[in-house]
């Protein structure tokens, strides 16, 4: 790792509401090669609003600060609105967690890849459709004709799935922040989906943000993992080393969960202490 | 909860109001309210719509003492009358030599009892109707909405005009009218509202416990439909008022010599040109008023209707 | 602006209901009507007494005054290129009364009726015609009686050529026009606007090519558009509208009596309306003169008998003014010493909404508490015809240029059970005028004018004195226009207002 | 699943489903006009107006009076009144209006026209600057032009229409000479032409007498600019609510993802979805344009249905109110399945 | 306790008709806990909702207590068997308190002692009485998910049916409420039906489960058949390997993903 694809340092994300100031993300620190890089933690621990940040789009009440924010070599902070409308999509995507509200239920998924393919690169309405149709075949979509026009309400929560997965990708961008991408999805379906992803990153050596709850999923998934708690990261290790965790919050986590293999009980159950949270 | 606490450390009453573990009913119920208030109060614009809701209910309550002049007797027809606004008379005089300022003062009396009396009779007619249809849906529904679609199709005014005609002209029985032909678009709110409550899983709990469909509909369906019925309401004010207008203009509505404040606009529309006070000061007035319904309940909308308060 | 051959006026006309002369009734219809057809006799609008054929050539009465010989004009021709022969009128006449549409009484109290008027009325002769009374009225009561527009001669041949099942053309003719006079009518579309013609074939063509009435409800919206000149005259302005364009150095206001008073009507049925003193003191209780120099400025100056200016044998004494005082003290006596309440039905337009206001408070310094129950016109003057008002706030407009129009409704009353036949406005107000009918029914058969003015002077003052009518104001009429506009003629009833004359500079 | 019903729906499914919602929608046409004419039939018969009156006038001779009456049918008992106006009402009979003694539907298509004219000119002065002024208030939320638009609502609100109308003409008109006055055409183009649809720019166009339209358009452009003002305070409102809904949406996050320009999330993206519901708003914008224009009307001297029916029922012409009910009736049905069949066009999910 | 014999649900007609469960059978005996798991749409809560009313019996019978359900269900039946819904934040009627929601059956069937069942129920979920005038945004999914576990046990039902009680919950969460139910079914001598996607939960909770697939049994088996790893149908299978995590050269599944 000479030099990294992402680095991002003591990032904060701050709503101000009527109510009084949430502080969402407490000064995350990481950097990113071309690799995969896990995000864990529970509900509400700010790994969604880590992933928006780095893309410049923390809703409206939101405020973002970082020392250092910067996307090979360029400073997301300090880019102008083009650069930023052209870094998105173009260079760093996003999957979003659920393909029932992420497609636009209006458009057909063929006009929507091909919008995110003209946004970025000058290519003519067959140009683009044809690289649209192939992104679709390269996730596996078995026809992929037939689904370029269809709507998204016309299609199942996998195939949407990937379709989104195409339509962020088409571009080929080098970072792709996958925000828990497969939970909407059956277990069946969810495999399909991780081993398209999978085969991406190892293929095109595309750096890629995987963020979920699920620790068995990024354990056996990805090869680093952060494990946030209330906006923080409280632990760094590589993904094999999981069951090794040195911290009680991450060691909790992996033991409350039931599992075929043994059947504990009661379960052990996680006692948070508000020391974690400082 | 992640990050600060997301209030200033509360102290003494509002400690009690904000308490997470509220110890009655009460003070569970007040906490709710003083939080609905409190991100009210935070709307400037919806505090100044407030603000005016309560004036107009002052003024309507002080009325004796606040006008200077009778609202009803005027003064020498051939000096003063059609006066423009001086000192003596703030807002000038009317065609028969009345203080326009006094006859606004007292005129707040009808506009609240208008507004009022409207609410309270075409907010639960169309609640009821509303979430009946939506919630038993089925033949029940389609019946409802045939006659809901029937009295929405029919010219406002037609029905209205007839209705008042029918019972003899009045301010209570053009209320009445108003209140006829304001209903359905109330019961379209509450069956669209209906429709999402019904198929959700705590009124499948409430099935399960065995609750009757009456039951249901009061006790589960209706309080969450009727904040988005008030919120609309509110916003309706101003039209109730200009409706109450348009039929006093029509002879229908307030009888003169009462200080209706529509039909102080309608008799002022003869001497829009040369003695413009005589419609303008009432016209004021409604704009005013409706504003301040309008704001307020915008302002309600934040409060009340969690879908629009993002 | 407006082309120099044209005249546009702005006028209120969705009163139009027909073009039939044989049933128009309305005011506007009316003036349109004398404006395009043409009478057997007319009366010079600026002096009412002179009595002229216009049709006619001449007249005779038969010795006893019940045969009534008309010679017609000739050379005179309609419209349609037709002639005008004695045929037309008297088909004209007996048309009217067969048809018997609401006008028709005008003629049928001189006993003419759908089985007889064939006998009654009889061409005598290519250009002459007879027509017989039933008994010997005062020949200018018929010979007004004939200026009416229900007498107006129609174009036989065009009528009977759009004759449907025997309905003498009457469907046609409700929308469609066979007269002989200056203008002739192009078109009319309801509520939207009336377009006149000069009438080629008239005896002395009109100045103006063209008269387009239009129809314009609101009457700021006229008084802006004449202000603007895109509209010759404006029919409809309000009092203070009136004062306003007045000062218009481009407007001129032409104004005149009218045969319309204004009056409240009392209904006997009620207590204490019933009881003379209170009658009485509610006429003590009009400030008739504020009234008339305020809210109805312009549109009404003080009268209190029941026969307008103009008419033979009017009083135009005001004995009455506003006298709080003596109101209380009538009242008193009448044992109503605090007063009591009363409602009065009243039409919802502006004027008479003013004018009941303002009756209201002086009623109330008398403790007379007024209530005032608006509602529209068709809907107060059911209410009335049902005698179910206490007060009724209306105006009444002469029919005919004869006293008897109003001394028949004012001061006559045959029956005054619930379900009489005649309805006057006695009846209305369940009033029974006792010995004034018979006087009334006496004085249409005075022959003699002198003595005859003197009955009906004898009548005005009882009705004055006792009657439940409270007779407030003439009615005066309006008419705002551009100073270029020149020869308008503002006769004395709604059918002799006249554009013949008019030119544009 | 899903997916393979949508695809299996082949034509015949399409066309069974069409047919389906022909015959539902002639249905609550049927009814709704039957309810309407029932309920207007009957206010007909309780309002205290004399009919007949209205007809003879106020001088009539009891024997007219009487004549009239049975003329018109009111000595029967009301509910044979009621069958024999169903009867004639299913023929196309409407009667005729009493005051204009025409034919009612006559009468209709000569005044129905003049409003629809106006009707539609307003709701599109409301489209064309509502949806631009919603969208701009939503995307700038609580900024000043946020503050503006709901302002300009408020306005439209709560001010009386009488007032903004003689307004408009005292300073557009006579002040200012930018538009003509009051009514349809200049008396002196009235002739041009021959009415066919009687909507007087269409016929005008239609035959080239290019004069007469910019008359038209003219007189046209104050009153449709003052209702299409009462339009777009409705329909800026509405838009604003429904594109700060969409904004909201997940899917508008993608779209900013992709890298799209902002302009392009808003006007391709959001208001794409919002105008589904918009599409409904402005159809009842519009009916309640069709109706509510009376005062407008009258202030304009525009011949048109809002004043006819008024005028109608104050002089108990009940023929004319029944016909004209019927017809605002109708087009609130119409305009509800038009706006059905838009949002089934403009939103794949429910096609 | 509970038997379901070819139970069938239909939703719609024509164009909108769903087969939502074919022919189901499965038999639960008092104080037993039973699975059925599956894949997104294959017909589990349909089942749970047939059987407490919510959804039609198209075809089929269910009896409960060796009494065949009568539609409307019975007021008794309400007291017989109670359900508990997936998602916590929905099954809350979001304008009542706590102390409301729990008093609402109370009063339906006419209970006394409201006061003292409320405090008990809420103990026995284990929750304080602190939380009893609260409205449900006060509290966190767990706390809900209690609340809507002590709403269906406040009538002392015997048959519990509980519809993905903790899919919507953090892990940690998860195990506090497998904890509490597990602990319930002992104490209060429950019997439970359990639906879930998670093989693992089910495992945990039950002893026997059904596995569905697009409204139809796929396969009867135990939970410690499962452990072990035998299953004798490719579908189960594929839904064991799947709960083990991601594995990087894994086969293909057996059973395409439905598209
Ligand atoms: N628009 C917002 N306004 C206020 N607070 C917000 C907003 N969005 C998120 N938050 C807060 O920020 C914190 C972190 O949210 P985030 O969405 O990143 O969590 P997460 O780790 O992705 O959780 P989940 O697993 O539930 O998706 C939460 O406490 C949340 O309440
Ligand atoms: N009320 C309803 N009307 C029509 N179809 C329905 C209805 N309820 C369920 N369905 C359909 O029945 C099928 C089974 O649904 P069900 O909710 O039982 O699935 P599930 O196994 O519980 O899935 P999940 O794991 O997503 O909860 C689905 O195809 C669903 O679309
Ligand atoms: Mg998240
Ligand atoms: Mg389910």
């Amino acid at each position: 790792m000479t030099k990294p694809l992402l680095d991002v340092e003591d990032l904060r994300v701050r709503f101000h509401l009527r109510t009084g100031t949430v502080e969402a993300v407490r000064g995350v620190s990481f950097q990113l090669g071309r690799e995969r890089l896990g995000i864990v933690g529970e509900s509400g621990s700010g790994k969604s609003q880590t992933g928006r940040a780095i893309l410049g789009l923390t809703p409206p009440p939101g405020e973002v600060t970082a020392k250092r924010l910067a996307f090979d070599g360029i400073d997301l902070q300090k880019a102008s609105k083009r650069t930023l409308r052209d870094l998105r999509g173009g260079r760093i995507s996003m999957v979003m967690q659920d393909p029932k509200y992420s497609l636009n239920p209006v458009m057909t998924i063929g006009e929507q890849i091909i919008e995110a393919y003209q946004a970025h690169r000058k290519a003519s309405k067959a140009e683009a459709r044809d690289r649209a149709l192939a992104m679709l075949e390269a996730v596996k979509m078995r026809d992929p004709t037939r689904v370029f026009s269809l709507y998204p309400h016309e299609v199942s929560g996998g195939m949407g799935q990937r379709a989104m997965i195409a339509m962020m990708l088409v571009t080929d961008p080098d970072l792709l922040i996958a925000d828990e991408p497969t939970s909407a999805l059956d277990v069946t379906v969810s495999m399909e989906v991780l081993r398209i992803l999978d085969e991406l990153v190892t293929e095109r050596g595309m750096g890629l943000i995987f963020i979920s709850h699920d620790l068995k999923l990024v354990s056996s998934f990805c090869d680093r993992v952060l494990v946030m708690y209330a906006g923080r990261v409280v632990e760094e290790l590589e993904a094999k080393n999981l069951r090794d965790a040195q911290h009680p919050y991450t060691q909790g986590l992996m033991r409350c969960l039931p599992t075929l293999a043994d059947d504990v009980r009661p379960l052990p159950t996680l006692n948070r202490d508000p020391a974690w949270a400082l | 909860m992640a990050g600060a606490p997301p209030f200033p450390q509360p102290s003494g009453l509002q400690a009690w109001l904000l308490s997470a573990e509220p110890n009655s009913r009460w003070q569970a119920r007040l906490g709710r309210g003083y939080l609905g208030w409190r991100s009210f109060t935070k709307n400037p614009l919806a505090v100044l719509g407030l603000a005016i809701v309560i004036l107009l209910v002052l003024v309507a309550a002080f009325a004796d003492f606040i006008a200077p002049y009778s609202p009803i007797v005027g003064g020498d027809l051939r000096t003063e009358r059609l006066l423009p606004p001086s000192e003596t008379y703030w807002l000038g005089t009317d065609d028969q030599a009345r203080d326009i300022f006094s006859r606004i003062i007292y005129g707040s009396r009808i506009t609240l009892f208008v507004v009022i009396l409207v609410s309270i009779i075409a907010t639960p007619v169309g609640l009821l109707v509303g979430t009946v249809s939506g919630y038993l849906g089925g033949w029940v529904d389609t019946v409802l909405m045939r006659i809901t679609d029937i009295f929405l199709a029919f010219p406002r005014l037609v029905l209205a005009l007839a209705f008042v005609a029918a019972l003899g002209p009045g301010i209570e029985n053009a209320v009445i009218a108003i209140a006829i032909t304001s209903w359905p678009p109330y019961a379209r709110i509450a069956r669209a509202e209906t429709l999402m409550i019904r198929n959700s899983d705590f009124i499948a709990a409430v099935k399960l416990q065995g609750a009757s469909t009456p039951r249901i509909i009061m006790g589960h369906v209706v309080p969450l439909c009727v904040s988005s019925l008030i919120v609309r309401v509110t916003l309706d004010m101003a039209g109730i008022i200009l409706t109450a207008a348009g039929l006093g203009f029509l002879g229908l509505g307030a009888q003169p010599p009462m200080p209706e404040w529509g039909a102080m606009v309608a008799t002022g529309r003869n001497y829009l040109i040369d003695q413009w006070w005589v419609a303008a000061m009432p016209g004021i007035a409604i704009f005013v008023v409706s504003l301040g319904f309008n704001l307020l309940g915008d302002g309600l909308r934040d409060v009340l209707d969690p879908k629009a308060a993002k | 602006a407006t082309p120099p051959d044209t005249l546009v006026q702005a006028w209120q006309i969705d009163d139009i209901i027909t073009l039939d002369p044989a049933e128009v009734f309305e005011f506007t219809a009316a003036e349109l009507m004398g404006n395009t057809y043409e009478r057997l006799i007319n009366y010079d609008p600026k002096d009412v007494s002179k009595i002229y054929g216009e049709v006619a050539e001449s007249w005779t009465v038969s010795p006893d005054g019940k045969t009534f010989t008309f010679k017609i004009k000739p050379g005179k021709k309609f419209a349609s290129g037709n002639p005008l022969t004695a045929e037309d009128v008297v088909f004209s006449l007996q048309r009217a009364v067969l048809l018997d549409k609401s006008p028709a009484f005008i003629l049928g109290q001189f006993g003419l009726t759908k089985d007889n008027v064939k006998d009654k009325i009889k061409q005598t002769g290519p250009m002459e015609l007879t027509m017989e009374v039933d008994k010997a009225y005062a020949p200018t009561f018929v010979l007004y009686a004939l200026t009416s527009t229900v007498a107006s001669v129609v174009d036989k041949k065009l009528v009977m050529q759009n004759e449907k099942d025997g309905d003498l053309g009457y469907n046609w003719l409700k929308t469609h026009y066979a007269g002989s006079g200056p203008f002739s009518i192009r078109d009319w579309k309801a509520n939207e606007v009336v377009v006149l013609e000069r009438n080629p074939n008239y005896v002395k063509p009109t100045p103006l090519a063209r008269v387009i009435v239009r129809h314009i409800k609101e009457t700021a919206t006229q008084r802006i558009l004449l202000e603007k000149g895109d509209v010759d005259m404006a029919r409809n302005l309000n009092p203070e509208e009136l004062t306003a364009v007045a000062k218009n150095p481009d407007i001129e206001v032409e104004s005149g009596a009218k045969g319309g008073v204004w009056y409240l009507g009392l209904n006997q049925k009620n207590p204490n309306l019933a009881k003379p003193e209170v009658r009485k003191a509610l006429k003590y209780l009009v400030d008739y003169s504020a009234i008339a120099d305020t809210i109805m400025k312009n549109k009404g100056e003080v009268h209190q008998s029941f026969l307008p200016k103009g008419f033979l044998g009017s009083v135009s004494d005001t004995p009455y003014k506003l006298d709080v005082a003596k109101a209380k003290e009538l009242l008193a006596k009448a044992g109503l010493k605090d007063g009591f309440t009363v409602t009065m039905d009243t039409r919802s337009t502006a004027e008479v909404t003013g004018i009941a206001q303002a009756l209201q408070q002086t009623f109330a310094q008398a403790g007379v508490k007024l209530e005032i129950i608006p509602g529209d016109g068709k809907q107060t003057l059911t209410k009335y015809r049902a005698r179910q008002h206490d007060i009724y706030i209306g105006r009444w407009g002469a029919d005919y240029q004869d006293p008897n129009t109003n001394a028949d409704t004012f001061a006559a009353n045959e029956d005054n059970s619930d379900d009489a036949k005649a309805k006057p406005l006695a009846w209305r107000n369940a009033w029974d005028p006792g010995p004034l009918t018979a006087k009334t029914r006496a004085a249409v058969l005075e022959r003699d004018s002198e003595k005859r003015a003197q009955m009906y002077k004898e009548l005005q003052q009882s009705v004055l004195d006792d009657g439940p009518f409270v007779v407030f104001l003439q009615e005066i009429e309006n008419v705002a226009m551009r100073k270029n506009v020149d020869g308008f003629i503002l006769g004395p009833s709604f059918d002799t207002n006249s554009y013949a004359q008019v030119t544009k500079k | 699943m899903t997916s393979s019903t949508a695809i299996g729906s082949g034509g015949h499914d399409a066309l069974r489903f069409y047919l389906t919602k022909t015959v539902q929608f002639i249905a609550v046409l049927a009814t709704t006009l039957f309810g309407l004419v029932a309920v207007t039939f009957f206010i007909g018969r309780v309002v205290p107006i004399d009919p007949v009156i209205a007809i003879v006038g106020d001088r009539a001779s009891p024997q007219v009076y009487e004549r009239v009456r049975q003329e018109l049918g009111l000595d029967l008992p009301l509910l044979q009144q009621f069958w024999i106006y169903l009867k004639k009402a299913a023929t196309g009979d409407f009667g005729n209006s009493v005051l204009t003694t025409n034919p009612v539907m006559t009468d209709i298509a000569n005044v129905f026209p003049a409003t629809l004219e106006l009707a539609t000119l307003g709701t599109l002065i409301g489209v064309v600057f509502g949806i631009p002024l919603g969208i701009l208030a939503a995307v700038k939320r609580g900024s000043l032009i946020d503050q503006f638009v709901r302002l300009l609502g408020l306005v439209g609100y709560s001010v009386p229409i009488f007032w903004l109308g003689l307004m408009g003409l005292l300073l557009f008109y006579a002040k200012l000479d930018w538009v003509a006055g009051p009514g349809r055409l200049d008396v002196t183009y009235s002739y041009l032409y021959t009415p066919v649809t009687n909507i007087v720019l269409l016929d005008t166009a239609m035959q080239g007498q290019w004069d007469a339209f910019w008359d038209a358009l003219w007189h046209i452009i104050l009153p449709a600019s003052l209702l299409g003002y009462f339009s777009l305070a409705y329909i800026s409102r509405m838009t604003r609510s429904f594109m700060l809904n969409e904004l909201a949406q997940e899917y508008v996050i993608a779209a900013r993802v992709k890298g799209l320009s902002e302009m392009r999330v808003i006007w391709r993206h959001a208001l794409r979805n919002a105008a589904v519901p918009l599409v409904t708003v402005i159809a009842l914008s519009y009916a309640n344009l069709l109706e509510g224009s009376v005062l407008t009307e009258t202030v304009f001297a525009w011949p048109g249905l809002g004043q006819y029916i008024t005028n109608s029922l104050q002089n108990a012409d009940m023929n004319a109110v029944l016909g004209g009910t019927l017809v605002i009736g109708a087009t609130f049905v119409v305009l509800n399945l038009v706006s059905d069949l838009l949002y089934r066009l403009l939103d794949p999910r429910t096609r | 306790m509970l038997d379901i014999q070819n139970l069938k649900v239909v939703f719609g007609t024509g164009r909108l008709r769903v087969e939502a469960v074919k022919n189901v059978s499965f038999h639960v005996e008092q104080g037993a806990a039973y699975g059925l798991v599956g894949e997104s749409g294959s017909g589990k809560s349909t089942v749970l909702r047939a059987i407490c009313g919510l959804a039609p019996i198209t075809g089929g019978r269910v009896t409960v207590n060796g009494e065949a359900v009568t539609s409307p269900r019975s007021k008794a039946f309400y007291r017989t068997v109670q359900m508990v819904f997936q998602d916590p934040y929905a099954s809350l009627h979001p304008r009542h308190t706590v102390d409301s929601t729990l008093s609402e059956p109370l009063a339906i069937h006419g209970e006394k002692d409201a006061e003292s069942r409320i405090l008990q129920a809420l103990r026995e979920v284990g929750l304080g009485p602190s939380f009893r005038f609260r409205y449900p945004h006060q509290l966190s999914g767990g706390q809900r998910q209690r609340i809507a576990i002590a709403r269906a046990l406040i009538l002392r039902p015997k048959v519990l049916l509980l519809d993905e009680p903790t899919s919507a919950l953090d892990a940690s969460v998860q195990a506090e409420i497998l904890n509490l139910l597990d602990d319930l079914r002992r104490r209060l001598g429950l019997t439970y039906i359990l639906v879930s996607h998670d093989l693992a939960v089910v495992a945990h909770l039950c002893e026997r489960l059904l596995v569905m697939q697009h409204g139809e049994a796929v396969e009867e088996t135990t939970a410690a058949a499962l452990r072990s790893g035998a299953a004798s149908n490719e579908y189960t299978q594929s839904l064991i390997q799947a709960s083990q995590g991601f594995t990087r050269a894994a086969p293909q599944p057996a059973q395409a993903p439905a598209a």
